[in-house]
């Protein structure tokens, strides 16, 4: 390692470029892909207009990892890829290997390193997560750990292309949800549900009150004083736990292990594919914190997979499963109930409403 | 190294047969000794049903005002290998393309002046390393940017933008994304590094309607793929496909424009009224491909729900031939991108997102101001309801008013 | 009669295909003098683009507080015949049935005491007669009385409740409109002649999904009929039909829920997943028909755009037992009525509907204070945000709070 | 007529009972009817299951009628329906006969009286409409002439079947939408498009001033004080133009005949039949009023009935068609142009903006 101490700071470089990074092969078929073939769910093959072909082997990751886990990569990369690799915008691995020969002993060595084969297709992908206990301090549930419960669970959605479609899977460990859980098929959501505490000394003296108020979402935050000085009290009644006074004000803090848990959303999507985005929608108001693999959750999600699974036709996402199916149904077949909680009663709540007479009997 | 702290419940963890991240915790414990705190701390976050971190807390490197998270243990003295245990985020490369070289120089940096653990990859896209403390953010940096590396975005910023494998490895790309978010990266490290914003600002590329990087749930700029001429059709690849799946039923009938057919004389798209959604081709990959003619639609607003709900990006130019303006250096998209930010600047509140402006003020007026023309294709459907706010009205000659 | 005014605008409009207002309201004038005025202010009207109507103005019978709608000339001088130009509205008959003899009996009235001119009928279902005077009112209101007839709802009130055709010519109806809308209507006689709501509230029923009555966007409380079983389906007619039309396009493939198929072995439905749109059975009713088990879904709080928008109804009951309930007079739908005005008294404020009101306080709470359980059929999706209110938290033990 | 002075007051007898006016027939059959079909767009038999029929033959009506008009149905009725006969929901009068050869005189007489025959099926109904200047005092259009106008340029629509599928116009003279415009096929609405006059006499003496300023959707009435009494004034940038301020408050009148005039509005529907029901959304956001036969309109409507007509599938309806082509092609095919008015800024408008990458190029 370079010693750049007392030499010209040098600053604004940007991202390295690119181009050092590419395959020799994906160099000289850049923008020439013609299609490409799934071959199995951890690996497939792009083929160019010139002939070249390109294989992508996938190996699923915890996201989370140790520098041995990357050299761990590298070695592999070496050895079979031409030191060529990539990650995924779903945080998976991929080896992009020219030679197919190479394919087998790579998965053999990648099946010595007990990391999973698959994701590509049909499949339950990598869970979109956040950094959870592990690292935040709005976390209302540990992120790292569900996910983990849920993919051994769910091992073998990932290994084998099994369902309909792509079931995407995310989690956010509170309302800011740092994953992209508010447009998954499946999404688990941290969630306090108690109003924060007032301590009133930070709030004085660390907290600008204006945008503390402006922070609220429901107009929960009124202003007070504290000791004559400005402070901040809380419309109970009014709050919907959602932690922004939290962010903008430390002394507002909500986390509380007897109320703090998850709720659980389907039927999100990215894709403008068929039908168009769409955000995820409550399920399972809430289920408690339950460490270290919280199985309410873990059999929450199973339970909406093994529906989704059983019901939905070949190529529907799950939203579009549901909708096709119609919400009350789904609710009959998982056992869910549906609640008020579930009825938006937020800003455009009044949209979600069913105006027609279409109503399955 | 043996464990400082009993973790029977992360213990847990470590069963199962996908990869564990205790494990991978454990595994850098045994290259920085600060690691083995956080096992002990998280145990305790386990036990308790509670997190450890400190709110906040601002730390950074000179001439830099983001790219660092600073996280403080409020537990320091039990733990003291986490009492400064800051996020580092490294602006990946486009596309998230490596060399086990450079990957292992990362890893070096990491695991000698870190905790040896990372994020592969952060959300917005980072390689973030973990477990840093202040002492050594400087000496990171410096290391970073010695081999052609620089910090990501953080604070009220542009936040590291980042795109799909696209052209590299995508036969449905319809312009370079890699290339794109690249230029647009460099193009604006100031506004990256010194936060000047209302609020964070970000930036998803996309080839195509497929949308690999989720760019329209949560982009303030959402840059998609699509075209303007005709799929192309491999007729007799249709037929190989007509007879491993029902086209009627799994093709022409989930197209959301009903607009192609398909008989014994072939598919038929009319591609006027062809949305590019790119279910067809999905389905067919090897019989259809979008049209030549590449381009993107541009979206603007998506986020997370605080403060006034979820929002999904919207369209705002339905179509930027990309293409010409690349050899212009893109040109024309900074300039609108620079338009929306002048705006942005001028009307937005602090830790107000565009999506979040755009709606308080209204679409029609921030067209105006950015100088675009309302278009039918920025909406589902027009207005339902009349309370139309006509501008102007006549007044009778020598009125008084 | 020779004509007072001259009115060159209006006899452009005698001329055309279709019948002319302008020819009924001089056919009216050689019955009654006053509205030869007519003819004059609004040929006034369309020479200066603009009503000589005033303002309101309060008339009624005795010991009802609507049905009459006021309205006086802005040029009562020049226009003596409309210097008093009230509306009287009367009841129609359900499903607007008459004979000869009665229609007779009504415009007798009308020709005698009033202008001549009617509105068959008004938006909301009655008979009008246009043009009284204040002094001919009692009279008027006395005569309709002693034929069977009486006035309909104005003001804050209930309004004339209305129905379609129904049972009487439809094969689709799947409950009895007609008996309903005329036992509900006798009923609440007191809510329709003496305002004492905080605005209008209007009633409509429709025997089906088609909805004849349009009461899903102009009635604050829709009663639409639906059924239970399976939709009866006559194969040999669906044969037929398929001679004729594509089924695959025009009938299977229009099926909202996608619960049909058709092949050689004839037409499947998957009743389960069917919405009861009705589309199916309007395309081939000579083979399809609604199940036996009729009933209807009531839905809630549609109405025109003031103050906040336009409405639809919203589903509050998605299957009411009609027929089980008609045995006993509809009780449990006049308890529900009831509860639901109850509440509307009390938490409403003047000139706000229903819907308005439900919208105000959430439809969560309105649920709990009328006694119904929140139900999916009620939405078109559960909520997309993560602003839940949830109304419990647990405490710790000995937690002071 | 019976002399009823002097006799006790008989009140709340509510409306007539409607057996009294039932056909033999259709008393019969209440109930039991199998099927129906059409003949003709003026006629058609529905079918019991005990093999009776019913005729129905269907006559346009311009709804504000004379006394005669009702007498010429009257003797019509008796001579060929037995005295029956019903009105639609939209209007026509539809003489109810159980003898099939009754049908031909009836017509024949019925084309004697230049009264139109037809209304059945896919066609344009008759318009529903409201009282204009005929009778309202907060009308921005007339109701009856231009719903006339229309009718006499769209008579053969009314007469023969050669829509894809039914057309329902409508026409409400202000904001109140006395008629079911909101939701039509096509509709046209009288709009104003100047802020109220403020006449302070008349607000001091007979407006409730707190219920006038809640009467405005946009907040644009404020309090005020006029010679120092409580009155009101008016933000002129944020008034809609909706009139409800005068409904409330006659001392605030809109009408101004510079201004006035009416907008056009398409795609909306009521059946629940393959879609939702629907409101009609705006296409052309202002046209003058031109009386007496304000011939913009009509061409504006026959532009979208054309185009309608030669674009729609068939079954399809107006908004079915444009939902299927997209807006921009509505609005590209028809010539009007898309302005900001075109979108959305009221209360839910957020919800309708285009969040896909579904776009027609
Ligand atoms: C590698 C990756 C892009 C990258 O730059 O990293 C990628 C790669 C491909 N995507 Fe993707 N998608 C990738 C993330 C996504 C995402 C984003 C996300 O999940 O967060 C989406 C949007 C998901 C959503 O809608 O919620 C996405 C929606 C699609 C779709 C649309 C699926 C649909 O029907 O809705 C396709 C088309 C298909 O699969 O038929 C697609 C198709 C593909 C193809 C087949 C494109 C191609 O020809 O190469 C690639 C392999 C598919 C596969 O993995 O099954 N890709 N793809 C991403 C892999 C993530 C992973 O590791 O699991
Ligand atoms: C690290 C990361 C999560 C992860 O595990 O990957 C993350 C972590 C944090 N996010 Fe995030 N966000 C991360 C991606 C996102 C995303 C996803 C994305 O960018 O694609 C979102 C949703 C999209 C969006 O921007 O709306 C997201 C929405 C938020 C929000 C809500 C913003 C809003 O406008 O609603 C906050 C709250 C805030 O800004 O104060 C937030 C705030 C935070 C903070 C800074 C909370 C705080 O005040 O300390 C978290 C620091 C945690 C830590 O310990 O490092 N984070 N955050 C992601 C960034 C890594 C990277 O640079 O690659
Ligand atoms: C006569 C009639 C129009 C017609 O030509 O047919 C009518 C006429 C008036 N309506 Fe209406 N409305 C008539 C059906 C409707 C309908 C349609 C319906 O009932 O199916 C609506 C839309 C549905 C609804 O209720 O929302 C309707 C929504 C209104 C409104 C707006 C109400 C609202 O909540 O937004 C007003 C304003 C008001 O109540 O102050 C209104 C007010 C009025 C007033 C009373 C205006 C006024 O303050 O003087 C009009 C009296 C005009 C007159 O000269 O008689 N009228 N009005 C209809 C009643 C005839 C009848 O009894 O059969
Ligand atoms: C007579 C009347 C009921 C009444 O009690 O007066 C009636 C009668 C019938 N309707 Fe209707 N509808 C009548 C107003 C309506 C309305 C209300 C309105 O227009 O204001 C609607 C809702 C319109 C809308 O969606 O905006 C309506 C939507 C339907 C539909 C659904 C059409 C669709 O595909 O969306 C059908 C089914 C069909 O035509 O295939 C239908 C079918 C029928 C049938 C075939 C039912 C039957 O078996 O007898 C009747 C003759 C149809 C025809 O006129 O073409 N009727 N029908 C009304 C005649 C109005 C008129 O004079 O034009
Ligand atoms: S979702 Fe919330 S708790 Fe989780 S990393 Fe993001 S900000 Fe932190
Ligand atoms: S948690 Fe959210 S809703 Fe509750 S007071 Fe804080 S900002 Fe308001
Ligand atoms: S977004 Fe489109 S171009 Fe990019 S990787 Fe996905 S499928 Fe390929
Ligand atoms: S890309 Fe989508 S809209 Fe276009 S033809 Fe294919 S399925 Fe239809
Ligand atoms: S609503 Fe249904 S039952 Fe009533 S007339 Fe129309 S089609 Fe017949
Ligand atoms: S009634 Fe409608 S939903 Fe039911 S089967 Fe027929 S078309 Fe489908
Ligand atoms: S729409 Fe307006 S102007 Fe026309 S009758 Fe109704 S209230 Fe009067
Ligand atoms: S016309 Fe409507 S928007 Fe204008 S001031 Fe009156 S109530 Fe407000």
């Amino acid at each position: 390692m370079p010693d750049v101490s007392g030499t010209k700071r040098i600053t604004d470089v940007g991202p390295h470029d690119y181009h050092d990074f590419l395959h020799p092969v994906i160099k000289n078929n850049y923008g020439k892909w013609k299609y490409h073939e799934i071959l199995s769910p951890a690996h497939m093959v792009h083929v160019s207009e010139t002939g070249d072909k390109i294989y992508s082997v996938r190996v699923g990751s915890p996201r989370l990892v140790s520098g041995s886990f990357i050299r761990d990569l590298c070695d592999l990369a070496d050895k079979y890829s031409g030191g060529y690799l990539r990650f995924t915008t779903r945080n998976n691995v991929e080896f992009l290997l020219d030679k197919e020969e190479n394919i087998e002993p790579l998965m053999n060595d990648i099946k010595k390193l007990n990391l999973p084969l698959g994701g590509i297709g049909n499949v339950v992908a990598n869970i979109v997560h956040t950094q959870g206990w592990i690292h935040c301090h709005t976390a209302a549930s540990d992120a790292s750990g569900v996910t983990k419960a849920l993919m051994d669970d769910l091992y073998e959605y990932y290994t084998d292309a099994k369902l309909p479609a792509k079931v995407r899977i995310a989690f956010a460990c509170c309302l800011n949800m740092c994953g992209a859980v508010h447009c998954s098929d499946i999404a688990v959501l941290g969630i306090h549900r108690r109003p924060p505490k007032l301590l009133p000394d930070k709030i004085m003296n660390l907290c600008e009150i204006p945008s503390t108020i402006a922070s609220c979402p429901t107009n929960a935050i009124r202003p007070d004083t504290y000791n004559g000085k400005p402070s901040v009290k809380i419309i109970e009644e009014a709050c919907v736990f959602c932690g922004n006074c939290f962010t903008v004000c430390s002394g507002m803090p909500l986390s509380d292990p007897l109320n703090d848990g998850v709720s659980i959303w389907v039927g999100g999507k990215v894709s403008n594919a068929r039908t168009k985005p769409s955000f995820s929608k409550l399920a399972v108001p809430y289920l408690e914190n339950d460490p270290p693999r919280w199985p309410k959750v873990v059999e929450a999600v199973k339970t909406i997979l093994d529906a989704y699974k059983n019901g939905a036709e070949k190529g529907e996402r799950v939203g579009e499963w549901i909708e096709r199916i119609g919400w009350p149904k789904f609710f009959n077949i998982t056992g869910f109930k549906f609640t008020k909680y579930h009825i938006d009663d937020f800003r455009l709540g009044e949209a979600t409403m069913n105006y027609s007479a279409q109503v399955r009997q | 190294m043996s464990k400082k702290h009993q973790t029977p419940l992360l213990d847990e963890l470590k069963k199962g047969k996908w990869p564990s991240f205790v494990t991978e915790i454990e595994r850098a414990a045994e290259k920085s000794e600060m690691t083995d705190d956080l096992l002990g701390q998280v145990e305790q976050s386990y036990k308790e049903k509670m997190g450890h971190w400190k709110h906040g807390g601002m730390v950074g490197v000179k001439g830099y005002g983001g790219g660092i998270v600073g996280r403080f243990s409020d537990l320091p003295e039990k733990y003291p290998g986490v009492k400064e245990f800051h996020t580092v985020r490294i602006n990946q490369p486009s596309g998230f393309f490596y060399t086990s070289d450079i990957l292992r120089k990362i890893v070096d940096v990491g695991d000698k002046h870190a905790s040896s653990l990372y994020n592969f990859h952060g959300s917005t896209g980072d390689i973030q390393i973990l477990g840093v403390k202040t002492s050594e953010l400087e000496t990171i940096f410096q290391q970073l940017v010695s081999f052609g590396f620089d910090l990501g975005g953080s604070g009220s910023a542009l936040r590291t933008p980042s795109c799909c494998v696209g052209m590299a490895r995508c036969e449905f790309a319809n312009y370079d994304a890699m290339n794109m978010c690249y230029n647009i990266t460099q193009a604006f490290q100031d506004e990256m590094h010194r936060p000047i914003f209302n609020y964070k600002f970000k930036f998803k590329f996309s080839g195509c309607g497929n949308d690999c990087t989720a760019s329209i749930a949560r982009a303030d700029l959402s840059v998609i793929g699509t075209w303007k001429d005709n799929i192309r059709i491999d007729q007799d690849m249709v037929k190989e496909y007509a007879k491993k799946i029902n086209l009627h039923k799994y093709v022409t009938g989930k197209c959301p424009t009903k607009c192609m057919s398909y008989d014994e004389t072939g598919l038929k798209i009319d591609d006027s009224n062809c949305s590019k959604c790119m279910h067809c081709i999905n389905v067919m990959p090897k019989a259809l491909r979008p049209g030549v003619k590449g381009g993107v639609t541009i979206l603007l607003g998506s986020k997370a729900p605080m403060v006034s709900g979820p929002r999904l990006s919207m369209v705002l130019v339905p179509f930027y031939d990309v293409a010409e303006d690349a050899k212009n250096g893109y040109q024309w998209f900074k300039d609108l991108i620079g338009k929306i930010w002048e705006f942005w600047d001028e009307y937005g509140v602090s830790r107000e997102r565009v999506g979040e402006l755009i709606q308080r003020v209204g679409i029609g007026n921030f067209l105006e101001a950015i100088g675009l023309e309302p278009l039918p294709e920025m909406v589902s459907s027009p207005r339902g309801n009349p309370f139309v706010l006509y501008e102007e009205y006549v007044e009778a000659d020598g009125e008084k008013n």
